[in-house]
């Protein structure tokens, strides 16, 4: 029997195949295409504490196997989240992962809380919506504070310890590739309690349109994901792997069975799909029947064979 | 993967494409085309132009690279859709025009199987096209306009409802002319945002309305003239 | 009349397009595709003081609208380019700019010595081969002590201040999107006494063969160039060109006029082509053809009028 | 850009590609081939298969991207063409044996323009392809090997100059047997490391030999069989 599962602080997925935040809604566009439960795990467009409006402006651009995006964040904040959307979440047999955003320590914190209530008022009604939290310091497109706390290892240190002081969920922190040290940025979370790192975000890019003689977004510089990013995502799961010892799920311009492969053997215990959702609507069951594939052909009948053999 | 039966140049840059399959849609929705692997990476939204049993067309005009890969197809070759894919126009009331500028034609013509006595405007900016196959299709009236401003031979209060599609700058125009004219019509713009998904799930796509925002592939891309911010 | 060039340091360019060191070799190549005087620049092949032999294994591989290169500063060492090479550079009309390697800081000092010693020979006979130098502090692909340098800001300090205070050649600094923080690094290099930066260099990157179970270079990770990574390149001429005063040398995935008009808006006074040649063996002639039917159209006399207008 | 005038198959995903024009070369030089325009990077090199007054001719086997859009071209379609590249084989002495392994017998038909009296090895895996357009063009023997190892039919003893191109395992298998055989015989290999630029300046095709690092691409692709370090 293949074995693809993996279990990420008691958390079961039953294959690395994640779909990364901001790129998948939270799973109901996508449920009409194929069956979530299929899925190793879902994390949610991210969420703030209040509604956002996202950015004003041109929100996409397409460069060289790459994509610029400019959503700003758009969500409906975590309590319609919780009201809302929770109810489904309830009945999804896969990961549920809920990505957290925020524009200060107050944000984060008090979202953090939430969350925190809901998940036990849950509980005792016998329920779970959230299996994990995803908290995001690396959002590109934020640019009050959001954006600082993903740069610097010290001043993400106190966000990262802020929430784990708060919450009982498992909780996984999110990367951003432009980070002045990502590596120096995992140590400091596993230091601080954090169950796991995932990465990477977006890139901070830019795309100037030379006839408007401006740049293309109303925020100037955009984030960058897709194939173009992959060799760069790559290597840094693979430093990132080496230097902690919590899980890592690994992301980056992943868009075959051969790039998720690629990943795990760099270090990775699942990944997650972003980009390639847009490309491909059936890409979450096409994926994992080619690991399947790939792991017949290869011999492979549990991935651990092969996680961070480099 | 769908074959492609031909896509025939019907004028300057444009092209009328159509794929082999059993394909269904409303009108004023829109399919996500890839006639390419890996690259680019996006797939790109097409207007249903007709529904005939055996296949589905398209009419586009070439706006860079994917559009180009688009005008290279040639029949037999293999082309990938996923749709159909947003609203559509709402049932219509009473008596009813379309409103179309450049390569924002395309929807009504699949629009008037459903409303075959509706007014047609269709205004070009040089060589016109598809004007024929319009005046095949409807009882209504089909005015052709080149060069000029196809909302001036509009009158707004002449119809219960109008549906437009064309340039940015058009639709502004659109919402001028409705508030102006103090019409009682139902008024209703096709956006063309760019899209990723296609789908409802991104948020690229985003459109600035009145009271909220909405996503032009999933909320649109239809929507009431006066509910949406042009910007 | 058209008006293209820039001056940096003295050195006069008459017009923006350089090549980028490592991709055009030391000119005598591509001059059989076209009249080198034609171009900018050229920045030549990185050289160390001794010979390299450069990395074993596969030294390029091919990813999404991107090229990773494990090429490892493969080059003849400063005293036989001296000799063999500057004969030729010396009856070059272009800006000639020497692209200076090293494994260590003996390495870099005493290569900027020899270089100083050959330029001041030179002087004296009426002649000039180097126009400039670029310091490279940053190719990823040499492990003992390359790589260090281009990280921190502080460790690179060094190296700068060395050089300079060894050369009297116009010297810029190339710095490397793998910085910590790549726009401190620029700030230091102005008041380090730089006459410009360049930037970028390539990212660090990675592929793995997952059928053989490893990377598929030696070195474990490569250089990434190439379009892929221009929208971050060109974010990161952006902030660096807005934080220094110095001259901006903009460079990563240029492959058309368009793009290098992006870079000029960004600030870039001049740029440089890296991967684009092996595309396009004319590319230098086409891109400076390009940028004149870019001015005519768009009534651009100099390029003055638009350069840092973002 | 030059134009495709025939792209033949000839084999399980091998092709026989011609492109009009007046083009040049000496046997065992290759172009570098580009049938797209960003997308892949990089182009890829062919070696010359054969040059007939009025077009060049590829053989190729379809092994990646590249070559999956290679065999995709229809005649009338547009190539680019760099070239000739690379050093070519030196003028042979004497009796002279070309040996091909797969895809490694391309450059030879176009070498026996030249040497029309070589013998010829061709190994296959699977299916063989070409061989009779290869008897047809010399008047020495024509061997053919099919899952087999080629070189088991080489006596290298029994000849002057030895062509070789193929698998690196077969290359290394011709190093062993030219110690192994003692032979006299000047001995060449074409090597087909992978290439960016195609003509010295980036040395990514860099080769390993005996005294120093050459480059695939501008010294070779053809070296002596000794002076290669194949890894
Ligand atoms: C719902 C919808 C229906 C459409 N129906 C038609 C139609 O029936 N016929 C037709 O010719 N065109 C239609 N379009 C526009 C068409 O999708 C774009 O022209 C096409 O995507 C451009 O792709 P490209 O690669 O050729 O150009 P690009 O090089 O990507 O861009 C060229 C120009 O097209 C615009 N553009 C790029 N991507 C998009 C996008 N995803 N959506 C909208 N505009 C874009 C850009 O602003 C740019 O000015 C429709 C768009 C939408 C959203
Ligand atoms: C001087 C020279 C002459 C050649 N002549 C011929 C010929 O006449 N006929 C023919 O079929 N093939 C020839 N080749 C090999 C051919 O260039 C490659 O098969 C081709 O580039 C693969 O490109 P791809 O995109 O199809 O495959 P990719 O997806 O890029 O790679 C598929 C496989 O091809 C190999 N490969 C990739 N790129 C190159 C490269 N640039 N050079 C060599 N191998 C590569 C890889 O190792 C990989 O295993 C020659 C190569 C060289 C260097
Ligand atoms: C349109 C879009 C929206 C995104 N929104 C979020 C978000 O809300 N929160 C987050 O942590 N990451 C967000 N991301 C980043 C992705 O989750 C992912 O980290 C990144 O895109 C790299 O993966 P990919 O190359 O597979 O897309 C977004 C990415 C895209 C393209
Ligand atoms: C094959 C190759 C070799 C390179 N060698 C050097 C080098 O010796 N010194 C250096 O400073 N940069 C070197 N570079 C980096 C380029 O000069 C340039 O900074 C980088 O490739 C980004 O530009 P591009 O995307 O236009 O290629 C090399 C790049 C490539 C692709
Ligand atoms: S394109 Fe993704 S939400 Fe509209
Ligand atoms: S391919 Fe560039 S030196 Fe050979």
């Amino acid at each position: 029997m293949m074995d693809m599962s993996c279990k990420i602080a008691g958390v079961h997925f039953k294959n690395p195949v994640v779909m990364a935040s901001g790129t998948f809604g939270f799973g109901k566009e996508y449920g009409k295409y194929y069956d979530l439960n299929r899925l190793g795990g879902i994390s949610g467009k991210g969420l703030t504490l209040h509604p956002k409006e996202g950015n004003s402006g041109l929100r996409v651009y397409e460069t060289p196997s790459g994509l610029l995006n400019s959503v700003g964040l758009e969500n409906p904040g975590i309590p319609a989240f919780l009201r809302d959307e929770c109810p489904r979440w309830e009945q999804l047999d896969t990961a549920r992962i809920l990505n957290l955003g925020g524009n200060s320590m107050q944000d984060y914190v008090d979202g953090a809380l939430l969350i925190e209530e809901d998940a036990a008022a849950r509980r005792k009604a016998g329920h779970t919506a959230v299996d994990m939290i995803e908290l995001n310091i690396s959002c590109p497109n934020v640019k009050a504070g959001g954006m600082a706390y993903g740069i610097q290892t010290e001043t993400a240190r106190e966000v990262v310890r802020e929430i784990r002081a708060v919450t009982s969920l498992p909780l996984v922190i999110k990367l951003s590739p432009n980070a002045e040290d990502i590596v120096g940025m995992a140590v400091m979370c596993e230091q601080e309690g954090a169950d796991g790192v995932s990465l990477i975000n977006t890139f901070s890019a830019m795309k100037i349109d030379i006839h408007k003689r401006r740049s293309v977004f109303d925020n100037q510089y955009a984030g960058l994901s897709g194939p173009a990013i992959k060799p760069i995502a790559l290597r840094m799961v693979h430093q990132v792997s080496k230097a902690v010892s919590i899980p890592v799920m690994g992301m980056g311009g992943i868009s075959s069975a051969e790039d998720i492969i690629e990943f795990i053997m760099a270090g990775a215990s699942v990944i997650q799909v972003g980009t390639y959702n847009f490309i491909n609507l059936r890409a979450g069951i096409q994926l994992i029947e080619g690991l399947e594939v790939f792991m017949e052909q290869q011999n492979v009948t549990n991935l651990d064979e092969i996680r961070g053999i480099l | 993967m769908s074959e492609v039966l031909f896509n025939e140049q019907v004028a300057a840059g444009v092209y009328r494409l159509a794929v082999a399959g059993n394909f269904a849609g409303n009108m004023g929705q829109f399919y996500m085309l890839r006639a390419w692997d890996r690259y680019p990476l996006l797939s790109r939204p097409l207007s249903i132009f007709n529904i005939i049993e055996d296949r589905i067309e398209f009419l586009y005009l070439v706006a860079g690279e994917g559009t180009e890969l688009f005008s290279r197809l040639k029949a037999g070759d293999r082309i990938n859709l996923e749709g159909p894919m947003g609203n559509g126009f709402p049932e219509p009331a009473g008596k009813t025009a379309f409103v179309g500028g450049g390569i924002g034609i395309a929807p009504f013509y699949y629009a008037l199987e459903q409303i075959p006595d509706a007014d047609v405007f269709l205004g070009f900016s040089k060589e016109p096209y598809m004007v024929e196959e319009f005046r095949g299709r409807t009882s209504g009236r089909v005015v052709v306009d080149v060069g000029g401003v196809i909302l001036d031979n509009v009158d707004f209060n002449a119809y219960d409802t109008i549906y437009t599609c064309g340039p940015h700058k058009m639709l502004e125009a659109v919402q001028r002319e409705q508030l102006h004219s103090g019409t009682k019509a139902q008024v209703y713009v096709s956006l063309e945002n760019r899209m990723a998904c296609g789908i409802g799930a991104c948020l690229v796509c985003s459109v600035k309305c009145k009271d909220s925002r909405k996503k032009a592939c999933a909320d649109g891309p239809v929507f009431r003239a006066e509910e949406v911010v042009l910007l």
